[in-house]
């Protein structure tokens, strides 16, 4: 029965403070935009960076001596690391006609040499699933232990700036991301406070007929999770369709053919709805909780 | 004791201070019989509606104890406030209606914090407007209404719901003397039904001829 | 003509129509002269807020035309309507007060929008607050003022800038018998000097034995 | 006079209404954050593509009977070229030395190869200021169209894909930057709509006791110049040690010391206090005129 009234009177009342509804189901998604595309901006960023990363091989080149026949052996013990992903072979005659590419016109150079003049090598990629920079860094030093290896090669530098970098935005990112959480929460928080503000004289005269604080917050609690479910799609709908958007420009073009945009996680989106939706409800809550004490 | 229980208000030593300077109510002492009528009067600022307030809960008493159909007020925690109030029908000064809402969800409003069912509260509220002459403006908002007319919707408000008790704050203030009389009327009505009756006025004429109790208030102290 | 000179409020053949089927006024013609004190009266909703409403421009006549201290208020601008209301001092039905402010500001507002120095606001404020009883209570909020006290202080505010015209809208409805005769006193003190007023109440005792003109409406037309 | 009363008005109004103030300015300053932080991101990411795009150089190789006594000249002729930076001239054995190095342990390739096999050839760096893309693709063109030149060679691919990506980017920022000025002045402007909605009944008030309207919005305009003043400024503020700070994180590691991470010019700066100052009052002075009619 309650329950029945407090719908008909949130109904009545969502009809009644349409402009104020509307106003503040917009700032509720307006600032879930700002969340989701920071959320979305982080989250590609990252996927950028591992990406790069899981893309930074090993080389491992190997002594000259090494016997042709002990090379499927070696491969499938390399194989056999933990986190590798693919192993490629590069003999010498493979290496010898990369050099000549890359002197392009000029490998004149090259002729009479002996094909064989550089060592052939393993080129090792790291599982992206497990990838981390320590993990390259462990299976190079066990790479060069080995008796048949005599160089092993990974982007030292690289990995450095990476490192360096990733500790930064990271450090950016959840200040920044944190931020925003609190701005959100804070203008959605305000906004609802003024909201109530605006209808103060309303809730004290429920009070003053008689009405419990479930039939007076009822409605407005509900409202309020009305408001933080419709703001919170309306931004996730927002972004699904640019993510889907530049996706599409940039699939496009050849260069980026291999960028991958992706859309936020539903783990994220579920997060970032039931947090709008709670925000919304505490902010509420908060609210009203002055005006129900005499 | 069977005394106690056909008081229906009592006031013990009661004292309400706002502010250090400002003793609104000083010792005051009462004992309303159920079914009662009295009339509260007092010059301008003298705690008739500060009385009230402390029957209804609006404020709480400085010093005092205070019983209202059963109930001990200064005991009463804020989760249990509205179930007095359901008890108590409170005609306010300043007539506390809802400006944008009609006149009939403004008198609907005591039904349904009591969980009604519509077509109950429909015909329950048209009936009272009827009473009050407002029935022809049962759709205009409140605050499109003439001073008179809201101190009705006020009125009926204040009685839809039949309650035991009702406060009555200066409820002909803004009234011709037609209008007071239909007032006036109901409440003899009401009270004949049974309805305790606490009626805060100023204007003597009301109960210069009247049999009933007349409570003074000066300056805060009970007189005579 | 000299003769239109010496009304200050004339109305001609005005209407007021809120909504379709409500019509608060009817072909109301009126003069009033300067220097004069008339009493508006009638039964609660027949149009005495709404015919003053007119007069400082917060409602719009549907018809007729207004003339009030010679401004014709049909053709007033919005930015004029401030030139209008210094010079008409209002007492509304509903007080209209800043709750949150202290007496002494809901009063002081009057003179501010005039512009006037600090010590001459302070001067008058405190003068006229004292003549209607609540020197005591300057630095209290409005809010938190008995309902006879606010009717007081907006009183106060309606008179302390001495306008040409004052409209009284129930000015005695929360008051008490003597503080009631006190602003009787202080409305003939304004008249004697001068000033026109124009009271609207249904408190037949007020202008019972008086040598004043009464104007009656009923149902939003003049009668007699 | 009036002036005088109206700051009165707005001090004490101030005083009175401290936390709605308060409130107000923080929305202002969150606003205004987000603003900055985005502002300053996609201006050090423009800054960033630049620098990057004006190191791109354009390689330009000699043919080989080109006389060494030509060089100069030549030097001289395509220094005047309108926004060149710098010219610097590599000659046959330096390319050489070069590629030495580039086969580093594997140089004895090299061994009784001609030293001067490698053409001698100009780098030319595009002035930064007057950097574009188009400039790069004009100097080329003009440079190969001159006899003493064989080949020129400019980062054809990375030009191609700088050019997509800042199309897209600018495009994405253009976007999110209106979508978050529209937020801010969204937000604010409703915050300002919701707190002058909670005061109606003084603004109403005012108006009946004869206030001016200049009396009434007066404090109002006079608060919401300070508000727009005040939020905009500790925005500011934090933004500048934000950057301060990150830049002190950055110059630490000597991988990233030629990352240069720049705080945004006075003229943005200046923009947005500017423009938060204009968002505030006509937030304001909209809000109100509604109350101002009759
Ligand atoms: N804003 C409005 N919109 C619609 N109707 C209105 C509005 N204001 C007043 N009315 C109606 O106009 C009529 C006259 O109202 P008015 O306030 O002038 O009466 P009054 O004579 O002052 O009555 P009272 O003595 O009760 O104050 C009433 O029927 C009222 O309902
Ligand atoms: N909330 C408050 N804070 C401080 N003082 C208050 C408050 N409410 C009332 N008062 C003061 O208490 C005294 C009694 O006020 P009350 O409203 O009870 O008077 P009243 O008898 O109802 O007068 P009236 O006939 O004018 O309505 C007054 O002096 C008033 O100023
Ligand atoms: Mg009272
Ligand atoms: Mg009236």
């Amino acid at each position: 029965m309650i329950a029945g009234i407090i719908y008909k009177r949130a109904l009545s009342d969502i009809r009644q403070n349409l402009t104020n509804q509307a106003m503040t189901i917009l700032v509720v998604a307006l600032s879930m935009l700002l969340l989701l595309f920071f959320a979305l901006f982080s989250f590609n960023l990252r996927h950028f960076v591992e990406e790069l990363g899981s893309k930074l091989g090993i080389v491992v080149y190997l002594k000259k001596e090494v016997p042709q026949e002990s090379i499927p052996a070696l491969y499938k013990r390399i194989s056999e690391l933990k986190g590798i992903e693919s192993v490629n072979y590069t003999s010498s005659e493979d290496a010898f006609r990369k050099l000549k590419k890359y002197l392009a016109d000029e490998q004149q150079v090259l002729e009479g040499v002996d094909a064989n003049f550089l060592p052939p090598s393993f080129e090792i990629q790291i599982d992206r699933a497990v990838f981390n920079i320590e993990r390259i860094r462990e299976v190079a030093a066990e790479l060069s232990t080995w008796k048949e290896v005599s160089k092993v090669q990974y982007g030292q530098e690289w990995i450095d700036r990476l490192e360096v970098f990733s500790g930064l935005t990271q450090r950016a990112l959840v200040g920044a991301g944190l931020l925003l959480l609190i701005t959100t929460a804070f203008v959605v928080a305000n906004t609802i406070k003024l909201t109530t503000y605006a209808r103060q004289d309303e809730l004290e005269i429920l009070r003053l007929v008689g009405a419990t604080n479930m039939f007076i917050t009822g409605p407005f609690l509900l409202e309020a999770f009305f408001q933080g479910l419709a703001g919170s799609l309306l931004a996730t709908g927002i972004v699904y369709a640019t993510t889907q958007y530049l996706q599409s420009l940039l699939s496009q073009h050849p260069l980026f053919k291999e960028v991958e945009l992706v859309f936020l996680p539903l783990s994220y989106t579920a997060a970032i709805i039931g947090g709008s939706i709670i925000v919304c409800i505490t902010g509420t809550a908060i609210s009203m909780r002055r005006f129900l004490k005499l | 004791m069977k005394y106690i229980d056909s008081a229906i208000v009592k006031l013990t030593d009661v004292s309400k201070r706002y502010t250090v300077e400002n003793l609104a109510l000083h010792r005051v002492s009462l004992e309303v019989q159920k079914g009662e009528f009295i009339f509260l009067t007092g010059p301008s600022g003298s705690g008739k509606s500060t009385l009230l307030k402390l029957l209804f809960c609006a404020e709480r008493p400085t010093e005092g104890t205070i019983r209202v159909d059963g109930m001990d007020i200064s005991t009463l925690t804020p989760s249990q406030i509205p179930m007095l109030r359901r008890r108590v029908g409170v005609i306010f000064q300043d007539f506390k209606l809802l400006g944008r809402h009609t006149v009939f969800d403004n008198v609907a409003l005591s039904l349904e914090v009591l969980g009604l069912k519509t077509s109950q509260v429909e015909k329950r509220v048209r009936e009272i407007v009827a009473n009050v002459g407002l029935i022809g403006k049962l759709e205009q908002k409140a605050i499109e209404l003439s001073g008179g007319e809201q101190q009705r919707v006020a009125i009926a408000r204040a009685v839809v719901n039949r309650p035991p008790i009702i406060l009555a704050d200066e409820p002909t203030g803004n009234l011709d003397r037609d209008r007071t009389n239909e007032v006036m009327e109901l409440m003899e009505e009401l009270n004949a039904r049974g309805t305790t009756i606490i009626f805060a006025t100023h204007d003597e004429k009301l109960f210069e001829n009247t049999h009933r109790r007349v409570i003074r208030l000066e300056n805060g102290r009970l007189v005579k």
